[in-house]
């Protein structure tokens, strides 16, 4: 592992490294991502989702890939586009539904919604709606492993935007001084609401600005679940060896507004078509799974049709869980006597 | 006179600011959008549309897209401030000032005193407040206290379009830093508003209803629910002053202490968490300044001490509603004294 | 009883809350000192010396000190805390809230709500407060209302030895985000301390002087100069209830309220700025539920409504003195009701 | 001029490129740098002066080699260290002299004190007590240069304590993608109070983190004026020119405390002493412009006198001046009307 700029590494994807099993989980989270997106999509244009939705689509299988490597009791902390990492951590899909709907058995119980989706059962520290809000946080965590001498680690997922934030550069520094296990994870989508990353990171790139910190970092195609699973793989391990934080960079394509309903007039001409079509990482992952005979076409399809009927399912449970309790406004303020 | 919205109001006072002075300068995040992308420039002109239009008539030196770097935002407004233009930085939420109050609160709004009066710091800073969008804890909080309490600072909280579009052309032309708080709620409420230039000057209560029986001050949108509950009791033969402070600081102390003056009860009402909030202060200056007056508690209507729940039973239950401002309002009324 | 400062009281339940458990760790700049220099580790001991000999004692894992990097420290915290951990975070002077203040207001303190109660975020936030030090506007302000306002925070502010030790041996077993303020200017004081660990209630006042003519309610250091004014004015047979709430959130309303119905009469004293702060919440209190036994206005005591200034006279004049106090307890006695 | 990091350069010492005017003057104000904080920390001892101080002793010739290039207009802002960066850039020392021990005529009307020393003619934008809090504020002076169409630059001063903190970096940034006229240079003496540098910053050094945000950054020798005044003519001209920020880390020492009072316990053994004896700016610079015949001993000797007495003069009339009125308590919170 370096920390020179020239070899900030962009693996190509090949699916060596990857078992059957490891592959289908893998896919398997990134169809119930999708589809769950694609189901509170559908929800929310009904009117039966409230507030405000950030989708994940098109990102899969930066989460995914990831995910793949860390336990339950490894620690994620994700951003106010939080759904595909909460999934991909192993959160609870029905608890999640409920939660985005505003219903008992939420996840929050209904006070957190979206932007606040978490499990704490599964090492997933929150979504976070404050841009920079994460990367403080997932140092305290990744500290904790330290400290307790565990070997866990902390990712805190961020974007491109998020990448300009400075508690995330006080964060990144703060890691590289304690040598804590530490993972900054850049999903560069390319967007910030509607500014373009070109023009918001000022450096040559997020990796490399990175990389002035004083720790690896690295650059890798986020459409591609087994090039991100093999970087991974490497990074989950420096950090567990306890040699200090990584960061990477996962170019992937956003194939939704920045919040749904949001008209996107910054987008160019077609270009949204063309990304669904050319950076598609399931039809991708699919393919080249295919290909390598890693999987079959019918498995999968297999996989596709009964994830398609479990977010069915907890879509309708959600739609028939009762609101919360009005009583319930101020439970919870305290963890303790107040 | 012309039907304006309060989100029109505000885009044309500051088009007409920026017409007028070639110092004054927007900046923030999305203030027009599209930065950097193959798509249409001024794509959103603010995420609430507020600085729309602005890119295509003033061009990128003077309408500034930025990074997601709230304090370099605002302190880069501040620096600006001192050096010669007027900035009207956009924060776009107002829970967002825990990524840059220092810039707020020791900066821009400490420079002239703690510089002898040397430094000028003539800059806004709009930002947008109010629950009831499902947005959750941390994009629905009313912080207005949260600035109000700085010496240095000017805070203003319009109310309706008229008084947006005043507030505003007087915030660009103040000398201070002046925080700019619009409440998402109002932005597409509209009352008639001039085309010209206007200024509403600061520390200058409006009185939104005269009456006799009791004072209701309010802040913010919970206003129109107060006047809601006014109009009703109206209807049974009860009057209220209802009076809109329209600025937190300076704060137009003399008409709420004559008013209550007269009425001898107070209902102070706003969408802040109940602690150290602006219902405790008008109500501690009353309790104060006009005790002889008062013929009943003060009564204060206010959020809940919680955070803003998600969920729409539970953030109703949060806001506070006209049923809790009539329930309270009769409370007072009901008092023997 | 041994007599201990307020200094040696806290560094005394530090060492022995982090005896006692191992999950207690301490963070901040200079909370050791020394670190990567050439010379002597614990060189500082935190730049009070409040933290001295826990390096020597717990080791780097758990005495960290920091780059200055405020954000990260307290996001740290959070994180830490939510995680297996019992941080103790320093914030060198309160004022620094302002880089730090998202991870405070909008992170830790809404955790566990937001979350549904599934997240905790047992951490303490260690801060110093208190203007006299000449130390100027961003050295020397108390925002301890800035704290209290937000649902999901307790805030402590001791005012003796024994408090500190006791309310700090609680805030640390506390499962909340405590923010534990201490006044620079009472670190040289001393009181009896008991060796052994003991804990204070957090929203328990304590009544500093029992009386019927007045209650005088003070947060922080301003309490003692209340002491003495009440002692002066107790020669003349004027008797005060002194309360000090030692922790603003939870704020004991009961005590104060049980006071004023007995006498009537308040003065509130505190070192904030005098817009939204805590003499404004608990007169609002008071005025809102035991107007019925008031029978003079609320006087509140607080710093001016400036920047603190660096000047000797300035900065004497801006915080509330013994003679201010003096002059309103006055003026709310002799009002004929 | 590259951002390529093998070429973060370390000019060396070479009085060519100054003319013996220019030379003068920057002794002058090293000289005037050196006595004032002499002179304040004895007038400390004896009680004269109220707070605290941070002195610039052993700094001076970063702030007098860089603001040989700047102007009156030109703008610099400092931080809580911030006398030296005060007299370099022109401010009133009696004036100065007056603030610190807060008098009526100080230049903030002894509002702002030692921590707040501003001189607003003179283009010095004020120390600030809270460490990186000047980096944004300076970034608002780079635009009003660039939006005004003047080729002004603003300088932030920093420390290297004040280079790890969000504030800076997001200044840094935001400098960079606004292509403003703005120069960090960061005076890295070795200390955030008694942190060490090479503890705190995390990165291999300031100047290298600098440049990862896509800016040219260099390091210099901050003990030697000539030095420092090369690259800093190539930096300000760069800057005028619209090429957007650049960043400077200069090394210097600190002969003092953080601050006046500071025991200093974590000082090496004999270390200030070292420090004083090699690395004197104030001597290097004479040395060697003596034997390159830029000036002679008496000139300078005569130069040394004139201050000491000119220094004298300013405390005297310092401890003479009334205290501020009681009555400006409440003047200039506001600048309008209230
Ligand atoms: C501190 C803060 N500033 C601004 C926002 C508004 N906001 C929400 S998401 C977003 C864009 C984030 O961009 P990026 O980090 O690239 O994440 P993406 O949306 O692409 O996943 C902005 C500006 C916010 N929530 N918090
Ligand atoms: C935000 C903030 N955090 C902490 C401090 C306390 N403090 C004052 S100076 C200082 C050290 C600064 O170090 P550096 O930037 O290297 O400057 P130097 O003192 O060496 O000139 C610290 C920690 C502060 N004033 N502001
Ligand atoms: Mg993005
Ligand atoms: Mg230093």
């Amino acid at each position: 592992m370096s920390i020179d700029t020239q070899e900030i590494t962009k693996p190509k994807a090949s699916t060596k490294g990857m078992s059957k099993q490891q592959f289908l989980k893998a896919y398997r989270t990134m169809r119930t991502i999708r589809d769950f997106e694609d189901k509170i999509s559908e929800q929310f244009m009904k009117g039966n989702i409230p507030g405000f939705l950030h989708l994940y689509s098109g990102q899969e299988a930066v989460a995914a890939g990831l995910c793949l490597l860390l336990d339950d009791d490894d620690y994620v902390i994700s951003t106010h586009r939080g759904h595909g990492h909460c999934i991909a951590k192993g959160g609870d899909v029905g608890g999640m539904m409920k939660e985005i709907m505003a219903k008992q058995g939420g996840l929050c119980d209904g006070k957190g919604g979206s932007m606040h989706i978490a499990d704490f059962d599964k090492g997933m520290l929150g979504a976070n709606a404050i841009v920079g809000g994460g990367p403080p946080i997932i140092v305290g965590a990744a500290l904790s492993a330290k400290t307790l001498g565990t070997d866990r680690v902390g990712v805190a997922f961020g974007g491109d935007g998020s990448s300009n934030q400075g508690t995330t550069f006080e964060a990144m520094n703060l890691a590289v001084v304690l040598k804590l296990p530490a993972i900054f994870l850049f999903e560069n989508n390319g967007y910030g609401e509607g500014t373009h990353a070109s023009y918001a990171v000022g450096s040559k790139d997020i990796a490399s600005r990175a990389q002035g910190f004083g720790m690896p970092a690295y650059k890798v195609d986020g459409t591609d679940l087994f090039a991100v699973y093999e970087l991974c793989k490497q990074v989950v391990e420096h950090c567990r060896q306890g040699k200090g934080p990584v960061t990477i960079e996962a170019s992937v394509p956003r194939f939704k507004g920045h919040f749904e309903g949001d008209p996107q007039a910054y987008r160019g001409d077609g270009e949204i078509e063309r990304l669904m079509k050319e950076e598609d990482c399931l039809e991708i992952a699919r393919k080249a799974a295919v290909k390598k005979k890693l999987a079959n076409a019918k498995e999968l399809d297999a996989i596709d049709e009964e994830i398609a009927s479990y977010i069915n399912e907890v879509t309708e449970a959600a739609l028939a869980a009762p609101a919360p309790g009005d009583d319930e406004l101020l439970t919870n303020v305290y963890s303790s006597a107040y | 006179m012309p039907v304006k919205t309060y989100r029109e109001a505000i885009n044309e006072a500051l088009h007409q600011a920026m017409a007028e002075d070639s110092s004054v300068i927007v900046l923030g995040e999305e203030v027009s959008g599209g930065a950097g992308c193959d798509g249409s420039r001024d794509a959103y002109g603010g995420v609430m549309g507020v600085t729309k239009g602005l890119l295509p008539t003033y061009g990128e030196s003077r309408v500034i897209d930025t990074p997601i770097t709230e304090s370099a935002i605002i302190g880069a407004a501040a620096g600006a401030a001192q050096t010669g233009l007027r900035p009207v930085a956009e924060l776009m939420f107002m829970d967002f000032f825990g990524v840059c109050f220092d810039q707020i609160y020791n900066q821009a709004a400490k420079f002239h005193y703690m510089f002898g009066g040397k430094a000028k710091c003539p800059m806004v800073i709009r930002c947008t407040t109010g629950a009831g969008w499902r947005a959750g804890a941390q994009h629905s909080q009313n912080l207005t206290q949260m600035v109000t309490m700085v010496p240095g600072l000017k805070v203003v909280c319009p109310t309706n379009a008229y008084d947006a579009k005043g507030l505003m052309l007087q915030a660009i032309q103040d000398d201070d830093c002046v925080i700019f708080v619009e409440d998402k709620i109002l932005y597409d409420t509209s009352c008639e508003v001039p085309d010209e230039m206007y200024t509403v000057p600061f520390g200058e209560a409006k009185y939104y209803r005269e009456g006799s029986d009791l004072t209701i001050v309010a802040i913010s949108n919970p206003m129109h629910k107060v006047l809601a509950v006014a109009d009703r009791l109206e209807a049974e033969g009860i009057t209220c002053d209802v009076i809109d402070p329209r600025t937190t600081s300076p704060l137009d102390e003399e008409a709420i202490l004559e008013s209550v003056e007269m009425t001898g009860r107070l209902v102070v009402v706003d969408e802040m968490t109940p602690r150290c909030g602006m219902a405790s202060d008008i109500s501690s200056i009353v309790a104060e300044k006009a005790f002889g007056s008062l013929r009943a508690p003060i009564k204060k209507v206010t959020a809940a001490h919680s955070p803003v729940p998600f969920a729409p039973n539970l953030e109703d239950a949060w806001i506070p509603q006209e049923a809790d401002i009539e329930a309270a309002v009769r409370q007072v009324l009901e008092y023997a004294s």
